[in-house]
């Protein structure tokens, strides 16, 4: 499998996870989630609206950077994607910096709207392609926006899986664990055990992740890669012959 | 209230609150050197939320003393060099938020409140970390439902690029509310432009729904291109090229005093 | 999306929250009648932040059970006789607030947020008088400081009337911006309009500014002159003619059911 | 002295009060307030910003109608006008109704924005042309909005004085009490001590209303005119020959 028919099927893979949502908000820098919704928009006309956070043009807020978070807070975004320099396996992320705050070494960006959207959003996909210990760890060193909630707290969203270019888990919110769902074909559970430090259930025959549908990749290829190129230029170099 | 760069400037002071956008929205970048020409120092600066390129020039000439932010990220060109140098050393005060905070910090001294509830958050560490937040019951409900408060923050001045401006000081912002948010929240607003028209901005209405009325405004420059080299979303797109060498400059602190004297003291532009 | 009128006001149901906006704004007044006609009752009629002749032809019709506003003004047709007369009887309940307030209710609400805090109020007798307010600590204060807080209104639907929409379901509302607050806060939005154009009022930055996107839009319908009888700021002035008459016909009950018969159920326009 | 020119009287009694102000605010239905503003701005620059509310061409507020709140709050406005059915001593404002609330008869249409601007705009002017005792009461019957607040009440701003068809009052925040400033040339002390329903301070030789200087006269007919009859036409017709 080439670098661009791996991401081609994490676009794929994706885009399934959004079919049954209406509003889709996606940072400008994600641009596999991106593609994605624009790819699950094209072929399903649903989600029915997919917003490109930081773009002007493939981005339909006209309240200025706080729209974001009071559409969150509306129940008007279904779904979102959340990363992060460590997650761990509760779910919780760290967007801050790996060793002891203020004084991380590395220090990251910071934790942007994490510590709220996770909260408010329905399905947050988590979405990493680094699949080590060294970002999926036991417990994160900062929680930037923790993975749950005890029942006093108000909180509408969380996440739904963890999405890796290894693997794809779904979090039960009621043991605060994740779930081995699926193995992608380039992986193997040995492999998956091996680079994952937080404990997960799984089964012994988890399923190899399913091969992206032909159809979706058709569409992928020639309808959507155009609105793609326009949106994130240089990803599309990537993963598009021309 | 028309003025020159350098007049604009000068009315920014040691010691300001600043609260400048995120990279999406409009960066004064051009007013961010003449600040460091000019050495100013003591700055507390607010990323609404978020900054990048801008915050990371002022924490490496030494203006900023404290840096309020939800991110301080150079998008694909992170690390920030002189934010990390600054993490490492401790040298300069850092308050982290999650950008709705920053968000509703400013819009409760829009609105002049004390406070403004917000959702979330509870959990984080950023809220055992934060020295001003508070976690107060919601008045209305029977049951435990806790509620994090936001106090207000009044920036002495937000700063911002924007695509116009006409001759009685009104400013065309667009979608780009948060400016608006950012204008009325803090004491004053200082601008800077691609260009400044002839006339009225709000005697078109097509145009006046985008509108900071001048009543806000504290001084305007015309300054084109002046986002360089950052992109303007009403405007060029990012300089790359130099944005690449500023990552190659900016890795050691003798670089960084380098690309200062090029780019800045001595103003070259590739 | 794209509806009639009928099709339209058949979405808002008996017993409905609903918001409409000032008559400075843009008044839904053709869907009104059409509430009337479809027989719509107990509505819970929320002015924002205040109302004149759409919520006093609704009180008339016996469409309301609860009248929640700042004020309800005929401007220099009062006093309003339906209004009046229903406050003689107590047959509708009246919920009295100040502009502000409402305006913090509904942004609450924009902001998924239980309540907002509002400085003022405090020693007015609308406070005393309402049901719902709180009077809180501000938390940041080591003295006493009182501040009231608001409860979140979140409306079964937005209503009002704006010049134009185009196909994709976005609405331009220019400078009216309680609109957008309005539908935000609201679940869904319903919109006359002036007029639908082609294409995607979005795709022009100038129009986008003033844009209520579509994914806040429950129905449009294109309803020209659809503030009849009162004026538009986006269109005609109002009709004083009408409103005299208005005034005339619904000092009575009598007179107002004919005023009813004639420009409601019959849809005379003169 | 005609009507005509009693109102113009007033227009210019009020422009010479906000000759301090950078912002002044005024109602759609205020004509005399609104041709004051624009007399002063046209005048002396001073007031920089008149906002005309309600209107649209006269108006620069573009955050919806929320924003002359925030604008208050700011302390960015700084003289507006407030009337009321009912006016007391203590400057307590009744906008309500007459009789017990809520089955006031008559009733009024409502608190507006009072409950919250008289709070927080230091120069509240309040203008109610009738100065009849039915108006100018010692208690009002509703208190729509407080003239004085304890010290532990958040209060920035609140009644500069009272101005009616026959005299001016000043406001004593301290004594919570109006005083007799100025009598219009059309009354007298008596007839000001006869139509006053509280009581308040004067002096035996309280000055007549200083006739309106001939310069801003000028200015309003000439100059200011076509503005007004812009903003307020019926209002422009009562006042002004052409």
């Amino acid at each position: 499998m080439t670098a661009a028919s791996q991401k081609k099927a994490l676009i794929c893979f994706i885009a399934k996870l959004l079919r049954d949502c209406n509003h889709v908000a996606v940072g400008a820098s994600s641009p596999i989630p991106g593609a994605a919704a624009l790819l699950a928009k094209a072929v399903w006309s649903s989600p029915r609206h997919v917003n490109i956070l930081g773009s002007t043009k493939n981005n339909f807020f006209t309240n200025g950077s706080q729209e974001l978070f009071d559409c969150a807070a509306q129940g008007r975004i279904d779904a979102f994607f959340l990363g992060g320099g460590q997650i761990d396996g509760a779910a919780n992320i760290n967007l801050m910096g790996r060793g002891e705050y203020p004084l991380n070494t590395p220090r990251w960006p910071g934790t942007f709207g994490s510590a709220y959207l996770y909260f408010l959003i329905p399905k947050v996909i988590l979405f990493r392609e680094e699949h080590t210990r060294r970002v999926l760890v036991d417990k994160v060193d900062f929680i930037s926006a923790p993975g749950t909630s005890d029942d006093n707290t108000y909180r509408t969203g969380g996440p739904f899986g963890l999405l890796t270019n290894k693997a794809f888990f779904k979090f039960n919110k009621n043991e605060k664990r994740f779930s081995l769902k699926s193995i992608h074909s380039n992986s193997s559970l040995e492999d998956i055990l091996d680079n994952t430090g937080f404990a997960f259930d799984y089964e012994k025959d988890t399923p190899i992740t399913a091969a992206p549908d032909p159809e979706l990749l058709t569409v992928l290829d020639n309808e959507v890669s155009a609105k793609i190129k326009d949106v994130y230029p240089q990803f599309a170099q990537t993963i598009f012959v021309n | 209230m028309l003025t020159s760069i350098e007049a604009l400037t000068a009315h920014i002071k040691d010691g300001f609150k600043l609260a400048v956008p995120a990279d999406y929205s409009g960066i004064a970048m051009e007013a961010t050197r003449q600040i460091i020409r000019q050495g100013t120092k003591n700055l507390h600066l607010i990323g609404v939320p978020t900054s990048g390129l801008q915050a990371e020039l002022l924490i490496g000439a030494g203006c900023v003393s404290i840096f309020e932010s939800s991110a301080l990220t150079l998008g694909e060109y992170n690390p920030a060099p002189r934010f990390s140098a600054a993490i490492n050393e401790g040298s300069v005060k850092i308050v982290d938020a999650t950008c709705p905070a920053i968000h509703a910090a400013l819009q409760a001294s829009q609105k002049g409140l004390p406070f403004m509830p917000l959702r979330g958050i509870i959990g984080s560490d950023i809220l055992n970390n934060h020295p001003d937040w508070k976690v107060i019951q919601n008045p209305f409900s029977d049951t435990e439902d806790k509620i994090v408060a936001i106090p207000a923050i009044q920036p002495d001045a937000a700063l911002f690029h924007a695509p116009l401006a006409d001759q009685e000081g009104n400013v065309w912002v667009g979608r780009r509310r948060e400016q608006i948010n950012m204008a009325q929240a803090s004491k004053t607003a200082y601008v800077t432009v691609e260009k400044i028209i002839e006339g009225n901005l709000l005697d078109d209405e097509e145009l006046a729904a985008g509108v900071l009325p001048s009543l806000y405004v504290g001084a305007i420059a015309e300054v084109p291109s002046g986002t360089w080299p950052l992109a303007f979303w009403q405007g060029g797109s990012e300089d790359s090229e130099h944005l690449n060498l500023y990552k190659t400059m900016a890795a050691t602190e003798e670089g960084f005093n380098e690309y200062l004297q090029k780019f800045v003291y001595s103003g070259e532009k590739s």
